[in-house]
C-alpha cells in the first residue's frame, strides 16, 4: 500500500460494498462493521438495494471511525464492487471524488461512466478469480480482507468475526472463507492507499451494536410496554419482528392485527386495561390511524405511535428515508387534539426517545406520535451503551375511587386519575363523545371547552426538564433541526468550528407540544436560523413558524429524500451566511 | 369465558343498570337487549368493575353507559378491534363487545371477519336493525333489497348480508340469533355466549320503531330453530345458508380452543434482553 | 299590540321557536321562514335538539331580515316555547336580554330559571288550550301565527304557506290549521311589542330557500360531478341524500359505500376513469381518507371532498358546528402531498365554492377538500339566486397519445395530460409509488424530486383569480377569517361602520395553496389583523403564521363550538383595539 | 361481462405483455399468472385500451404495469373500493382487480365481503402465497397456524382465513380456485370468470419461492375439484367447509343480477334541478 493517512479527526473513514443481491455484500458489510466494533471503534452502515424483491443489486455503505458517528459521511473513501451490474442506480448515495478509490474486479467490466466522471481512481482486483482458487470460499469474503486492509482494520479482527459467524455451526466453511480473507487482505498490499482509520485503545465501557428499529423496542419495553399490536410495513416491521419475542419474555404479547385500524384500536383497548402499549407503522399506516388516535385524545388514553417514515407521499419511496410525516403527525387529526410528537435524534436516542414517549403518554394518559425514519430504523450502528433514563411509564389511577368518581375530573395539572377495570367502584365508560366531568355526553359549550381546556393543559404543565431538546454550542447563528438531520449538522458544526466558525445547535426532540419560551431561551442572542429538514415543502420550518417566535433572518436548508442531508451542504450554507 | 370472582350475595340484573337515562326512542328494541345483557350477567354472578362493555357508534353503541360495568365507546367500526387489544391484554376480564349492524357488518366488516377468525375469548352482540338509526335511516349491510330511503330511492337492489354465515365461514365458535321481543330467551343465550370459550356471536333482533316500524311485526316472524344446536360447521353452513333470517336460537357451537397468546408470563427481566446487542 | 318598533336596519328580527320533540316547532319554523322568503324577507333557520333521537327538546332559530342574513344574530328578539321541558339545555344558544320578549303557555309552567334571570319580559298564551278549542288543529300552527304577527309578517303569507302544505294531500287539517294560525295571529295583538321587519317589496329577482349541503350537492353537480361515493354520517348525510336521487337524473350515479376507505378509493377510481368524482364526510371520515388522499396527490387523480365540519375532536359533538378541521385538511397527509383546500363562505357560497373546488380538482388532477360545517350544511336560508360561475370541472387530456406518451411529463405548468381508459394508445398505470415522467416506479432522487416540484407547481402556477378571498373595506384594522365566521364578522363590521370605524375583511376561500402575495397585497397599509375562527387551539391563525408574512400586531379571536362567534364579540375586539 | 371491442384482426396475449421487467424474484408464481392473465384477454379479444387493471400494494399487486392496459396500482388493500368505482362509473370497461392474500384477505377484507355482496360486474384474483411477500414474510390470513416466521414465532396458532367460503358467504356471484402452476387452465377459469356477468372471484394459488420454497410442492397437491361447478349455495357450502385448500376449478356459479346503477341515462339538465329550490 502507498503513503498511509490517517483519517480526518472524527469523519473516520466511508466505505462501499458494492454488488448484485445475493453477492453477500450486506454480510461482508455486516462483518467489517462488527470487527471493527469489537476492535474498539464506532461506525454504522446503511443497506441499500434496487427494486427487485430477491437478486437486483445492493450495497452496504459503511462509515468507521475512532469517535461516535451519526450518519454516514458525504463522500466515500473507498468503494469495492463485485461486479458492476446496475451500480449506477446507486451513483446519488455514492459521492465519490478525486480522493477516493474504486476497487473492482477486471473480469466484470468497467465502473459506470457516472462513477468514472467524478476523476476517483480506479484500482483492479480479481476478486471472483481470487475466490474461485479458494474452493468453498467467496468473493464477499475476499472484499472483506481488501476493505479490511485498504482503511487498517486489523486482520485478526475481521478473522474473529468470521470465526464466530462459521465456527460453531457451519465448519466446513470456515477455513475457505478465512483464507479468503487473508488472500484479500494481501492483495491490498499493492493498492493505492485510502485513508486509515486512527488507533483505538479497546473500549472499557459497553457497547452495543444495534439498529434504531432495534433500539426503539426495547426503549418501549424500557418504558414499560407490555402490548403491542401492529401490521407489518416497510421500513417499520423489524420493530415489530423484535418486539414479538422479545414481549413474550417479559411477560407481555404481541398481536399481528389485521390492518392498521385494528393495530391502533388494539393499543387503545389494551391501553383502556390499565396495559402500557404501543403500536408501530410508517406513513400510510399512520395515516389509516389518525381517526383513533382522536378518540385516544377525546377519551385520555394513553398509547405510544412510532412512525417509521419513509419517503412519501402515498407509498412513495417505502425504502428510503424522508422526514416528511412532521406535518401530518402534529396536526394531522381532525378537531382540536393536543397530544405528543416526540423525535429521536441517533440511532442510540431511538431508544430514550421511545421510553420517554411512553412515560409522557402515561404520564399525562396522552397519545404520542414517535417519528424515527429509515434512516434511523434500519440502519446499524456501534453506540455506548445508553443509560436507563428511568423514564417509566407511570399513570396516575385512581385506587379507591368512590361513588362520585369523575373519571375526567378538571385538576389543575389537567390529568385525571384513571380507574382501571377490575377495579371495584371506579367503573365509568371512556368516550370519543364530548363529554362532562364524569364521562357523560354532552354537547353543552361549557364542559366541551372545559376538557378541551384540560387535555391542553395537561401538556402545556407538564415539566418536560431539558430532554425537550439537545442543545449545544454558542454563537449568534444557530441551526434548528429534528430527527436524522441532527448527525449532518452536527459533523457540519464540527467543520465550522474547525473553521472557528460557531454556531449553535438546537435538535428537538420534543415536537409537540411546542416549548416556545424554551426555544427562545435557547436561541437568546442568536441573529441567523437555519432550519434543516429532509423533505420537500419545509414541514418543520413551517411548523417553526406557526408554533414560535424565531428571532432574526431564518433560512430553511432542504430537499426531500431519498438522498440524506450531507453536512458539506449544511457546513456550505452556514459559512457562506456567516460571511454576510 | 373469564372466571367471574364468585361473591358472597348473588348479584341482581338490577346492579348492572347504571343510573344514566338512555338517550333511545320509546319502544327501541335495544333498551330490551340492555335487560337482556344486565340479566345475563347477574345469572353469571359477575360484579360489575370485572366487566368491560365495549361499542362502536351508533343509536345501539351507546349501551356501555348504561350499565354499571367498565364501558368503552370507541370510534364506529372499531368495537371488536378495541375489545380484541382488552381482552388479549386483561384475559381476567369479561369483555363483552356491542353494537349494531351498520357498525359491526358495514365499516367493520373486516373486524368481524378477522375476530371470528382470531377467536379470542369475547362475546360480540349485534343489535341488528336492518338500518342505520342514528344517522337517522339508511340502509344497511342487513337492510332488506327494496327498502326506501332518501340515500336509497327505490331500494339498494342489493343482496342482505347474512352474518351468521360470515361469522360460521370465518370460524366463530358460537354463533347464535335471538330476538330483542323475548328478552329471557335472549338473557339465556348471551349467558351461554359468555360462558363458550372463544368467540362468542349473538346476533339480535332489535326493532328500530322510529325508523322502520314495521320492525314491530318482527314479533309475528321470529320462531325457534328447527333444528338442534350443531357443532359441524359443514351441516351449519347448509342451514345456515338456507336461514330465513328469523331463526332463533344457538345455531353453532365448536370446539376451537380460544385464541390467548401468554400475557403476564414472562420469565426474563428487561434488563436481561441487553445481551443481544452487546458487542 | 303595544309600541310597533322597527327592526334595526340588516339585523332583522330573530326569534326561536322551541318545544318537546314531536310538538312540530321545526314545521312552524320553516313555515315562518317560507312565508316571510315568499313575501320578501331574506332569513335562515338552525334547527337545534338535544340528545335524544327521537322526542327530547327542540328549538327552531330564526333571524328574518329586509337585507341578507349570513348567521344568528347575537341575541332573540322572541322566544316563543310550546312547553318549558329541558329547554334549559338551550340556554347558551338562546342569548336573552332585557329586551327580548318570551311567550309561552301559562299551562305548562314556567320559564326556566337560567331565561328568566336575564331580565327577559315574559307574555302568556294558552297555545295548548287554543289549539284543543279547534279541534283538529295543532298547537305549534298557534305558535306560527303569533310569531307572525309579533314581528309584523303578513297574516296572508302564512296562511298561503299553510295552504300550499297541506292543501293537496291533507286537506281534513287545512281548515282547522288556518283556523289555528289565524287565532294565534289574534292573540298576539294584545302582546307586549317586539322590534318589526322592515318593509320589503316583492322582490323580481329569483331567491332561493336551501341548506348548505343542498347548496353544496347542487354545485358538485354544477361543476361537473357525476359519480359519488360516501358513507353516511352527521352533519354531511344530507348531501349524499340530496345528491342520489339528483344525480340519477342527469346521469351520474351514487354508491353507498361500506365505509370511507371505501368512499375514497372508489372516487379515486372512478375518476381515473375520467368521470368528475366526489365524496362527502365529517372529521371522523375525513381522517380515515388520509392515506388515500395522498395517492390522488402523488397519482395525480382529481376527487373533491366535501367535509363538512363539526365539533370534534373523536366522534365530539356530530350535530353542532366547529371550525376544527382546518388542520387536518391542510396538513393532515402523509409525506409532501400539497392539494387544495378550498372553504365557502356563506351557505349560497357552498354552491360555488364546491364547483369552483370541482373546476381547480379537474384543472390540476388534484384532490380538494371543501370546508363546509354543520351550519351552512343544516342551516337553512333565502338567498338570492347563486349565477352560474362556469367553474366547470375540465380536465387536460391527452387525445391522441403515442407510444411515448408521459403520463407524469414535466410541462412548464405542472399539469400533464391525463390519458383516459379507453383511450387507444395512452395506456399508463397510475401509480402512489414515486415515478418517473411515464410513470414507471422510481426511487431516484431526481425523479423524486422532479415529481415534488411538478405537483407543486402546478398548484402554485395556477391563476386562481379574485376568488381566492372575498376582500371589503378599507382601514389599518382588518380582519381575517374564513367560513362560516365570514357572516358574523361582516355583521360586527357593519356595527364597526357605523360607530365610523373602518376594518377591511378578507374572508380566505382558498386556504391552499396558500396565496401569501395575494394577501399581502390585500393587507397593504394594515397595522392590526385579528384573525377569526372557531376553534379552540387557532388552527387557521397558526396555519397563517406558517404560511403568511401577517404585517403589525396579531390577535386571535376564537372559542370553539358548538356555540358560534357572535357579531357582538368580534364587534368588542375591534372597537377596543381601534382605541388603543 | 362488458362489451369486447370486436375488431378485426385477433388480438394475442403477448399483445397485452408490457415491456417492463417485473421485480418478482425469478421462480414467482405471479409470472405464471401474469401469462394466464395476458391469455385470458386475448381469448376474449379484448383490446388493452379497454381493459383496466387495479391493484393494491404487494408483490402480487405490481401486476398493473406488466400489462399493456390502463392500469392503477393503488393503496394497499382498497384495490377492490377503487375497482368498484372505476367500473360503475365507466360500464364499458372490462376491470380486472389484482392482489395478494395480504392485500385483499387482510386490510382488504372488508371490501372483499362487501364486493361480493355488491355485485358490480368485476372479475377479482388474488395470488394467494400465504405470506406477505413485499414486506419479507410474515403470515397472512391464509397463513398455516404452525408457519414460523419472525413476527410469529412458533407461528400464529390462528385459523386460516378460508377465501371461497368468505366469499360463498358473502355473495360472489363466481367461485374458482386455479393455480399458478398451470397457466392454460388458469387462463381459461379467468376468461370464463370475466365472461360471467357479476362479482367474479379467482383465487390462484401463486407459490413464493423465495419466502416460502417448499411451496414448490403445491404442484403435487392442486387437484381438480371432484365435483361439479354448482349454482347451488347450500351445496357450495357444504362443500367449500370442508375444502383442502386445493380443489382447482370453477366451484361455484350463480345467477345473481350485476348491480350497475343507471350511469350516463340521466335525462335531465343541471339546471332543470334549480326548481326544487325556488321560493
Ligand atoms: C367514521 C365514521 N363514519 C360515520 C359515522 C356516522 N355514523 C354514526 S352511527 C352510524 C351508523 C349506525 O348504524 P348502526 O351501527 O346500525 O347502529 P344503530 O344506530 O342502527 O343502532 C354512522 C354511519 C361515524 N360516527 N364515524
Ligand atoms: C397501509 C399499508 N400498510 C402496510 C403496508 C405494507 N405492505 C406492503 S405490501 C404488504 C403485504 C403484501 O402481501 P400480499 O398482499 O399477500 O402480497 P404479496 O407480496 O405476497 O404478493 C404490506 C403489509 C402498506 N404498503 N400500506
Ligand atoms: S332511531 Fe331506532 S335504533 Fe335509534 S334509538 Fe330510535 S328506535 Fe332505537
Ligand atoms: S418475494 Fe415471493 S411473492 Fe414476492 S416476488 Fe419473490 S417469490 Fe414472488
Ligand atoms: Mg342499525
Ligand atoms: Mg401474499
Amino acid at each position: 500500500m502507498h503513503d498511509k493517512v490517517k483519517a480526518q479527526g472524527g469523519r473516520g473513514v466511508s466505505i462501499a460494498l458494492a454488488g448484485s443481491g445475493g453477492a453477500g455484500v450486506m454480510t461482508a458489510g455486516n462483518m467489517l462493521l462488527k470487527a471493527a466494533a469489537q476492535a474498539g471503534w464506532y461506525g454504522l452502515m446503511v443497506r441499500t438495494s434496487g427494486p427487485q424483491i430477491r437478486g437486483g443489486e445492493a450495497a452496504a455503505l459503511l462509515r468507521i471511525s475512532a469517535e461516535p458517528v451519526e450518519c454516514l459521511d458525504d463522500r466515500f473513501d473507498l468503494v469495492i464492487a463485485i461486479d458492476w451490474q446496475n451500480i449506477h442506480r446507486f451513483a446519488d448515495e455514492l459521492p465519490l471524488d478525486a480522493g477516493s478509490l474504486m476497487v473492482g474486479d477486471p473480469d466484470q467490466g468497467n465502473p459506470p461512466e457516472v462513477l468514472t466522471q467524478r476523476g476517483t481512481r480506479l484500482a483492479q482486483v480479481p476478486i471472483k478469480k481470487m475466490a474461485k482458487a479458494i474452493p468453498g470460499s467467496w468473493p464477499n469474503m475476499i472484499m472483506l480482507g481488501i476493505a479490511a486492509a485498504l482503511v487498517g482494520l486489523p486482520l485478526d479482527a475481521v478473522k474473529s468475526v468470521v470465526e464466530a459467524a462459521y465456527g460453531k455451526k457451519k465448519k466446513e466453511l470456515l477455513t475457505p472463507n478465512l483464507a479468503a480473507v487473508e488472500a484479500g487482505f494481501a492483495s491490498a498490499q499493492t493498492l493505492p492507499a485510502v485513508p486509515q482509520l486512527a488507533a483505538v485503545e479497546p473500549t472499557q465501557t459497553p457497547r452495543w451494536l444495534l439498529t434504531g428499529n432495534q433500539a426503539a423496542g426495547y426503549g418501549a419495553l424500557r418504558g414499560g410496554v407490555r402490548f403491542v399490536a401492529g401490521y407489518p410495513i416497510t421500513p417499520a416491521t423489524e420493530v415489530l419482528e423484535w418486539l414479538s419475542p422479545a414481549l413474550t419474555k417479559v411477560g407481555g404479547t404481541l398481536l399481528q392485527a389485521e390492518d392498521e385500524l385494528a393495530s391502533i384500536n388494539m393499543i387503545i383497548g389494551a391501553s383502556f386495561g390499565g396495559v402500557p402499549s404501543l403500536t408501530v407503522t410508517a406513513g400510510p399506516g399512520l395515516a389509516l390511524m389518525a381517526e383513533a388516535l382522536g378518540l385516544a385524545v377525546a377519551a385520555e388514553v394513553p398509547v405510544v405511535v412510532l412512525d417509521v417514515m419513509r419517503g412519501g407521499p402515498s407509498t412513495g419511496i417505502p425504502a428510503k428515508s424522508e422526514q416528511s410525516d412532521v406535518s401530518i403527525a402534529l396536526f394531522g387529526l381532525h378537531g382540536d387534539a393536543p397530544h405528543l410528537v416526540i423525535a429521536p435524534n441517533s440511532i442510540a436516542d431511538c431508544l430514550g426517545a421511545t421510553q420517554w414517549a411512553v412515560h409522557l403518554a402515561e404520564a399525562m394518559q396522552s397519545p404520542a406520535i414517535v417519528l424515527s425514519d429509515q434512516f434511523f430504523g434500519q440502519t446499524q450502528a456501534v453506540v455506548d451503551r445508553p443509560a436507563d433514563m428511568h423514564f417509566i411509564g407511570e399513570r396516575a389511577k385512581a385506587s379507591a375511587p368512590t361513588e362520585a368518581y369523575k373519571r375526567y375530573a378538571l385538576t389543575e395539572s389537567g390529568v385525571s386519575p384513571m380507574s382501571i377495570p377490575g377495579t371495584p367502584g371506579g367503573a365509568y365508560t371512556a368516550d370519543g363523545l364530548t363529554h362532562n366531568e364524569r364521562g357523560v355526553p354532552s354537547s353543552q359549550a361549557a364542559d366541551h371547552l372545559a376538557q378541551l381546556d384540560k387535555r391542553e393543559r395537561k401538556l402545556l404543565r407538564h415539566d418536560y426538564g431539558d430532554y425537550w431538546a439537545e442543545i449545544d454550542g454558542q454563537g449568534e447563528i444557530a441551526v434548528i433541526t429534528f430527527g436524522s438531520c441532527t448527525g449532518p449538522v452536527r459533523d457540519a458544526l464540527a467543520r465550522a468550528a474547525a473553521d472557528g466558525i460557531k454556531v449553535r445547535l438546537v435538535s428537538m426532540r420534543l415536537l409537540a407540544p411546542a416549548q416556545p419560551e424554551r426555544l427562545s431561551e435557547a436561541l437568546r442572542g442568536v441573529k441567523k436560523v437555519l432550519v434543516v429538514e429532509q423533505n420537500h415543502s419545509g414541514q418543520f420550518h413551517r411548523y417553526l413558524r406557526a408554533d414560535f417566535d424565531l428571532p432574526g433572518e431564518v433560512r430553511s436548508l432542504r430537499h426531500p429524500g431519498p438522498l440524506p442531508i450531507h453536512a458539506e451542504e449544511i457546513y456550505r450554507k452556514i459559512t457562506e451566511w456567516s460571511l454576510m | 369465558m373469564s372466571t367471574a370472582s364468585v361473591a358472597a350475595a348473588p348479584i341482581t340484573a338490577a346492579a348492572f343498570k347504571s343510573a344514566y337515562k338512555p338517550i333511545w326512542c320509546p319502544g327501541c328494541g335495544d333498551y330490551s337487549v340492555l335487560s337482556s345483557i344486565t340479566k345475563a350477567f347477574a345469572m353469571l354472578d359477575l360484579r360489575p368493575e370485572n366487566v368491560a362493555v365495549v361499542s362502536g357508534i351508533g343509536c345501539s353503541s351507546r349501551i356501555p353507559a348504561y350499565t354499571t360495568c367498565y364501558g368503552f365507546h370507541g370510534v364506529h367500526g372499531r368495537a371488536l378491534a378495541a375489545g380484541t387489544g382488552l381482552k388479549v391484554a386483561r384475559p381476567d376480564l369479561t369483555v363483552l363487545v356491542a353494537g349494531g349492524d351498520g357498525d359491526g357488518y358495514s365499516i367493520g366488516g373486516n373486524h368481524f371477519l378477522h375476530a371470528c377468525r382470531r377467536n379470542v375469548d369475547l362475546t360480540y352482540i349485534v343489535m341488528d336493525n336492518h338500518v342505520y338509526g342514528m344517522t337517522k335511516g339508511q340502509p344497511s349491510p342487513t337492510t332488506e333489497p327494496d327498502w326506501e330511503s332518501k340515500l336509497s330511492p327505490g331500494g339498494t337492489g342489493l343482496r342482505t348480508f347474512h352474518p351468521l354465515v360470515v361469522a360460521l365461514a370465518s370460524g366463530a365458535n358460537f354463533i347464535a340469533r335471538t330476538f330483542a321481543g323475548d328478552p329471557n330467551g335472549t338473557a339465556q343465550i348471551i349467558a351461554d355466549a359468555i360462558r363458550t370459550p372463544g368467540f362468542s356471536f349473538v346476533e339480535i333482533l332489535s326493532p328500530c320503531v322510529t325508523l322502520r316500524p314495521e320492525q314491530r311485526g318482527w314479533k309475528e316472524q321470529a320462531h325457534p330453530a328447527s333444528v338442534a344446536t350443531t357443532s359441524d360447521p359443514a351441516k351449519a353452513a347448509r342451514y345456515l345458508m338456507t336461514d330465513d333470517g328469523f331463526n332463533i336460537g344457538v345455531l353453532y357451537k365448536g370446539n376451537r380452543k380460544p385464541y390467548q397468546p401468554p400475557m403476564g408470563k414472562g420469565t426474563k427481566r428487561v434488563a436481561d434482553l441487553e445481551a443481544e446487542f452487546s458487542i
